[in-house]
């Protein structure tokens, strides 16, 4: 009915757009909806070729896709709220524990 | 898919729309009437005979109300939240069966799928209480989300026990399969799943969404008029949905002797309704902290060893 | 009785989970008579499976298959044969003993929850340990007990020093816990099982894989069983509660080596080599605990010592062959250790908490039972002819090493652990029980139940056990070899006349020793210490050695990485760079205008200023630039692999 | 019918997506993000995975989703007044990556030799159990372990009194 290549697209169109929305945005909560737009891109291709083949594997691959999702997020959304409470951070731009302190300076 | 097929599904969702609109209305005069009697008092009695046509004076009022909404919500979500509730329960009726030959679709995945549109309920409740963009609905709805995800779980997993015994997720053979209704080989996930169900269409004693003495009526303060009516629709009918689920998974959905299979899955359906009504009546609310630790501490681990227990009896026996 | 096989693991497993979950509900006083009750199920289970016809046919039990993938089906099973009944009989049942007798011991305690709950799991650990029928459970039985070590030593974990012991136990045993995991995995690759069944069998083919597999079991071994080179936690270990140290060197966590060797020993006859390396350090830790033991003066140290260099003569007799005569040792050795151990902990305790052997020969805090049951252990140790159980484990083993390769040397040093064994026992006998002067504490009243019954049943037994083997060539009955010849095959002796003049002089040595004894304790009293003490004391200086091998150059190169090359050459060297060219290019503008030397030079340093600015910017901390990089890499593999070579 | 479905669903789903990229409040994203999860899960349907479906609306929009607005609205984030969605700093490099990723991804995709329409096979919720807890059952249980750690790692940061 519909050709692998089209379902195929359209989740390589979702995991860029996930991927644009993870580089353009700075706001912590954005950058985990980006991921999560990744994340279902990648588990349609698996669906859609799961099913291309006629297996469950496909199905499988999603459902792992998913339970790794869950753990990621469920930690990070405890994490970015431990980040509001003590840095009032919403944006990643605010959370530069990791920068090179010698070079504050620098463009 | 034939013409006829299409027109015949149609006709049945025009039906069920129908149906479902006249049933909620005299659910609420039921209610009216039946919280009455356990009041000593008599209840609207004034419109037709009997009070019976004090629903559709209700609707009119409603209906006829002005559509107000207050400068300071979030337009888009406000407007979009009373839809979302009546939406999803509406949904959830396609897949369940009347009688043996009346249903809308029989799903591979049915359970599933109601226990998906009922998970998407509650982003009416939660989206309305943060689009009023004020302190109340705010509140009820935080309490709606933290209270939705604590009972879903539990609420999911005690019909894993059903699933066990059917060996299926679809409704109809669920219903085929009780040759003796599951209420009894299974009273604990039974128990659960009421609980669980009364907690997600927020009714007493888990009302605390809409506490109306300390949130002054929660999520759904600053909606009023038509708005306000698909709020309530959408609580009575998931009060009917739980109802028939629990009659379609516990009571042996339409199977019964003598009586059209229909009649016996209204009277079911309806004695469960009935149980609503007494709850509301006889218990109090309870508190914030105990609806948590109630949902996590007893109705998780109960569901849980309901399962290890089906499992273990499931394989002794075969 | 089959189906009851899974409860002598199982009762104590259940009653530690029991413990963690629902010990608070228990009324604190009931708590230890509830672990005991969970270790006594398992001793009576494991009596039922005597009864039971364990001791003719060995009983089986699957109880689920764990993981079912592609044809690898490693189960929940467990096997009692005649090697796993000799272990588990030993394990339960002066496991049951030690909890009987904490009761009574930690009765003052707090936390008990805490400490009966590692009671139960580390006794159903060993259990698991010894039961598996597959190497993956034995090593989850494996890892449970060291766990359970860790938490037990380190249970006053508010002392740092305590605290430390634990971790160091932790961190010693991982190492051979490692190697283990290493065997275990060559093992399946070669083989894809790891049940026992089926792996032995293929393992008598030759396969040339053996050799190193059987030299990482080894140091697993070594690990657990505290032998030579890795032995040194064993004597901190006692800084645990005494039951613990009981349990831990008598019954438990250091037989564990012995069994694991007694259980692959067809993976170590194929490699003869890895054999005799097992037997000869065996005998260098006879002789490395015995040494050591003499010079402590810490009544717990001793005996520590003392197991290492017990576990010794298993090792020695393992490495010969003579496996039997090993699990004969342990069990000989788990009575009159562990008796040893309650003892002395008694000792302690009525002594309130006193360690030194001097000083508690001042205090004289003993009754006369204690007295009488460390004598009995203290012979038994010693191996005092004819009467102890000691003295026919040891003096068999000893005739046994004489035919190995090199036996000759094998034996004289064994003899030299068994001199020195009398000598290093009686000395702490002597000093502690008799002295001439008034005595400080009177021992006061009878000793508790709980405590009094397992002191005696253990010594009972440390002078009956003995009897199941006599000497070879003796006439006696050899009860316990024939039994366990189905499954582990006969020691070799050397011929009659030989062995008469070994044994003979076997025990000439035993009680030499504990004549040497008395001249040592008198001139201890004198005040004069022995040769080498402190060398003798701190354990040959194992701990420096392995601070000076392991630990310091560890943090010398820590610190080094980061003061000379994170500091040094990242920081001060480009830093320096790029200042020395400002300083040379604002010399040269100042002295020689060169106008395209000058150009060129400030160009350059424009350059690198330039260059660590876009470096620096690499480390902005900036999330969003950290996944720009992340993306960059993406795509040029993507494009890579897409792209390269042109048209594919 | 199902062609249209189909592709009306797609387009939802990516069109959702899009206008996370642009719009300025966290709730609206998340509303969007509902609604192409939602849309997915239909494509999932459509694709004859109905239990992948099922799980998709249970476990991302009911469940997910839930806990985000529940964070953010326990943050109480409002739109700062009405201004324009400013490019953060450096835009140009990130979108220049973006567009080659989609370059890229359109070159894997169309080159494959995968053309020719599909049959439509629905595989059941059964086969798809068989397969977890038969082929990939040793997956399962390092899932459950990933989930478990997850669970510790949650409550080990969300403790009322640190040290």
């Amino acid at each position: 009915m519909i050709p692998l290549t089209h379902s195929l697209f359209v989740g390589a169109l979702l995991f860029t757009l996930g991927a644009a929305v993870v580089l353009l945005r700075r706001e912590l909560l954005f950058l985990l909806m980006g991921l999560e737009i990744m994340f279902n891109g990648a588990a349609l291709s698996a669906v859609a070729a799961g099913q291309h083949w006629q297996g469950a594997e496909g199905q499988v691959l999603a459902i792992f896709l998913m339970a790794i999702t869950t753990a990621e997020l469920v930690v990070a959304l405890i994490l970015v709220w431990l980040a509001y409470q003590r840095f009032q951070a919403i944006c990643v731009d605010d959370l530069v524990a990791l920068r090179d302190g010698r070079s504050e300076d620098s463009p | 898919m034939s013409f006829g097929h299409w027109f015949l599904t149609l006709g049945g969702m025009v039906l069920m729309l129908g149906g479902l609109l006249v049933t909620v209305a005299f659910m609420v005069y039921a209610e009216r009437r039946v919280l009455a009697l356990f009041q000593d008092r008599l209840g609207p009695n004034r419109a037709g005979p009997l009070g019976l046509l004090q629903p559709l004076a209700d609707a009119l009022k409603l209906l006829t109300k002005e559509s107000f909404a207050p400068p300071f919500v979030d337009r888009m979500v406000y407007e979009l939240a009373p839809v979302i509730v009546p939406l999803t329960v509406l949904m959830s009726f396609a897949v369940v069966p009347l009688s043996d030959a009346w249903w809308l679709a029989d799903l591979n995945v049915a359970l599933l799928y109601v226990l998906a549109l009922s998970s998407l309920g509650v982003y009416g409740i939660i989206l309305g209480g943060w689009s009023s963009n004020s302190k109340y609905p705010l509140l009820g709805g935080l309490r709606a989300a933290a209270q939705m995800i604590s009972y879903e779980l539990p609420m999911g997993l005690a019909l894993v026990g059903v699933v066990m015994l059917a060996g299926s997720f679809s409704l109809v053979d669920i219903v085929n399969a009780q040759d003796v209704p599951f209420i009894v080989l299974q009273p604990v996930g039974f128990l659960v799943f009421m609980v669980c169900g009364v907690a997600e269409v927020n009714r007493l004693p888990f009302d605390l969404p809409e506490a109306e003495n300390e949130l002054a009526s929660g999520y759904n303060t600053e909606y009023g008029g038509m708005r306000f009516a698909l709020f309530y629709l959408g609580e009575y009918m998931g009060v009917l949905l739980i109802a028939s689920l629990v009659t379609v998974l516990f009571l042996g959905g339409w199977r019964g002797p003598w009586l059209p299979d229909v009649v016996w899955f209204a009277l079911k359906t309806f004695s469960v309704v009935f149980l609503f009504y007494w709850l509301r009546t006889s218990v109090p609310r309870l508190r914030y902290d105990q609806l948590m630790d109630f949902g996590w501490k007893i109705m998780l681990p109960a569901a849980l060893v309901n399962i290890v227990i089906t499992a273990v009896v499931g394989i002794a026996w075969m | 009785m089959s189906t009851w096989l899974w409860l002598i693991p199982g009762s104590p497993f259940v009653g530690a989970l029991t413990i963690a979950l629902l010990g608070g509900r228990l009324p604190a006083a009931r708590l230890p008579w509830f672990a005991c009750a969970a270790a006594g199920i398992s001793a009576l289970t494991v009596a039922a499976a005597w009864l039971g016809g364990a001791a003719q046919e060995p009983l089986r039990q699957t109880l689920y298959i764990w993981l079912a993938v592609d044809g690898w089906q490693p189960s929940v099973g467990f096997t009692l044969d005649r090697l796993a009944l000799v272990m588990v009989t030993v394990v339960s049942g002066v496991g049951f003993l030690i909890h009987v007798y904490s009761v009574a011991f930690m009765d003052k305690e707090a936390e008990q929850r805490r400490y009966y709950f590692y009671m139960n799991l580390f006794l159903a650990g060993m259990l698991v340990l010894v039961l598996a029928d597959n190497l993956l459970l034995l090593y989850f039985g494996w890892e449970m007990v060291g766990l359970c070590s860790f938490a037990l030593i380190g249970f006053w974990y508010r002392d740092p020093v305590k605290a430390a012991a634990g971790r160091k136990a932790f961190t010693v045993t991982r190492i051979g816990d490692t190697a283990l995991a290493i065997a275990i995995f060559l093992l399946f690759v070669q083989f894809g099982t790891l049940s026992f069944d089926v792996l032995f069998p293929l393992g008598e083919g030759d396969w040339e894989g053996a050799t190193a597999v059987a030299l990482l079991i080894l140091v697993g071994a070594l690990g657990k069983s505290a032998q030579l080179p890795l032995q040194v936690w064993l004597p901190d270990a006692m800084a645990g509660p005494s039951p613990v140290s009981a349990l831990i060197h008598a019954a438990t966590m250091v037989t564990a080596g012995v069994y694991l060797i007694a259980r692959t020993h067809p993976l170590f006859e194929l490699a003869p080599g890895v054999q005799w390396t097992v037997a000869a350090i065996g005998v260098l830790t006879i002789v490395y605990g015995a040494s050591c033991a003499l010079a402590q003066h810490d009544i717990k140290r001793v005996l520590a010592y003392s197991t290492v260099s017990q576990i010794g003569y298993m090792f020695l007799a393992l490495g010969c062959g003579a496996y039997a005569l090993a699990l004969f040792h342990l069990a000989t050795h788990a009575c009159f250790k562990a008796l040893l151990f309650l003892s002395a902990g008694t000792l302690i305790h009525s002594a309130g908490g006193e360690h030194h052997i001097g000083r508690l020969g001042e205090l004289n805090a003993g009754s006369r039972t204690v007295q009488l049951c460390f004598l009995v252990g203290a012979a038994s140790l010693a191996a005092v002819p004819f009467f102890t159980a000691g003295f026919y484990s040891k003096d068999a083993i000893l005739t046994a090493a004489w035919v190995a390769p090199v036996g000759g040397l094998l034996w004289l040093f064994a003899a030299l652990g068994a001199l020195l064994t009398g000598v290093y026992i009686f000395r702490v006998y002597l000093t502690v029980f008799h002295r001439s002067a008034e005595p400080l504490l009177r021992p006061r009243g009878r000793l508790p139940t709980p405590i009094a019954v397992p002191l005696l049943l253990l010594a009972a037994l440390s002078l009956s056990v003995g009897f199941l083997e006599f000497p070879e060539g003796s006439g006696g009955p050899h009860t316990w070899s024939t039994w366990l010849e189905s499954e582990l095959d006969l020691a070799k002796h050397p011929e009659h006349h030989t062995t008469r003049v070994l044994q003979a002089l076997s025990a000439l040595m035993a009680v030499a020793g504990i004549a040497l004894a008395f001249p040592l304790v008198r001139r201890e009293r004198a005040g004069k210490s022995l040769p080498w003490q402190s060398f003798l004391q701190t354990g040959w200086r194992f701990d420096a050695l392995y601070a000076r091998l392991f630990v310091q150059p560890y943090h010398r190169t820590a610190s080094a990485l980061a003061r000379w090359v994170e500091q040094g050459l990242i920081e001060a060297g480009l830093n320096g760079l790029t200042r020395g060219f400002w300083v040379m290019a604002a010399g040269l503008r100042r002295g020689v205008e060169f106008g395209s030397v000058e150009r060129g030079l400030t160009f350059l340093v424009v350059g690198l200023q330039r260059g660590h600015a876009m470096l620096s910017a690499t480390q902005n901390g900036l999330l969003s630039r950290y996944a720009v990089s992340v993306t960059t890499g993406t795509l040029a593999l993507l494009g890579f692999w897409l792209f390269w070579p042109w048209g594919g | 019918m199902y062609k249209l479905i189909f592709y009306l669903t797609a387009v939802i789903a990516i069109g959702a997506a899009g206008a996370i990229l642009i719009v300025r409040h966290p709730v609206h994203a998340a509303l969007y993000l509902i609604a192409s999860l939602l849309a997915l899960a239909l494509l999932f349907f459509l694709l004859g995975a109905p239990l992948v479906a099922a799980l998709q609306v249970i476990l991302y929009a009911g469940a997910i989703m839930v806990l985000f607005l529940f964070v953010m609205m326990v943050m109480d984030l409002r739109p700062a007044s009405n201004e324009r969605l400013a490019l953060p700093k450096g835009w140009r490099v990130p979108t220049l990556l973006v567009a080659a990723l989609a370059v890229e991804l359109a070159v894997v995709v169309f080159q494959a030799p995968l053309s020719g329409d599909e049959i439509w096979v629905s595989v059941g919720p059964k086969a798809v159990g068989q397969s977890l807890f038969g082929t990939y059952l040793i997956a399962v249980e390092v899932a459950a372990i990933l989930l478990l750690a997850a669970l510790v790692a949650v409550l080990y940061l969300s403790r009322r009194s640190r040290p």
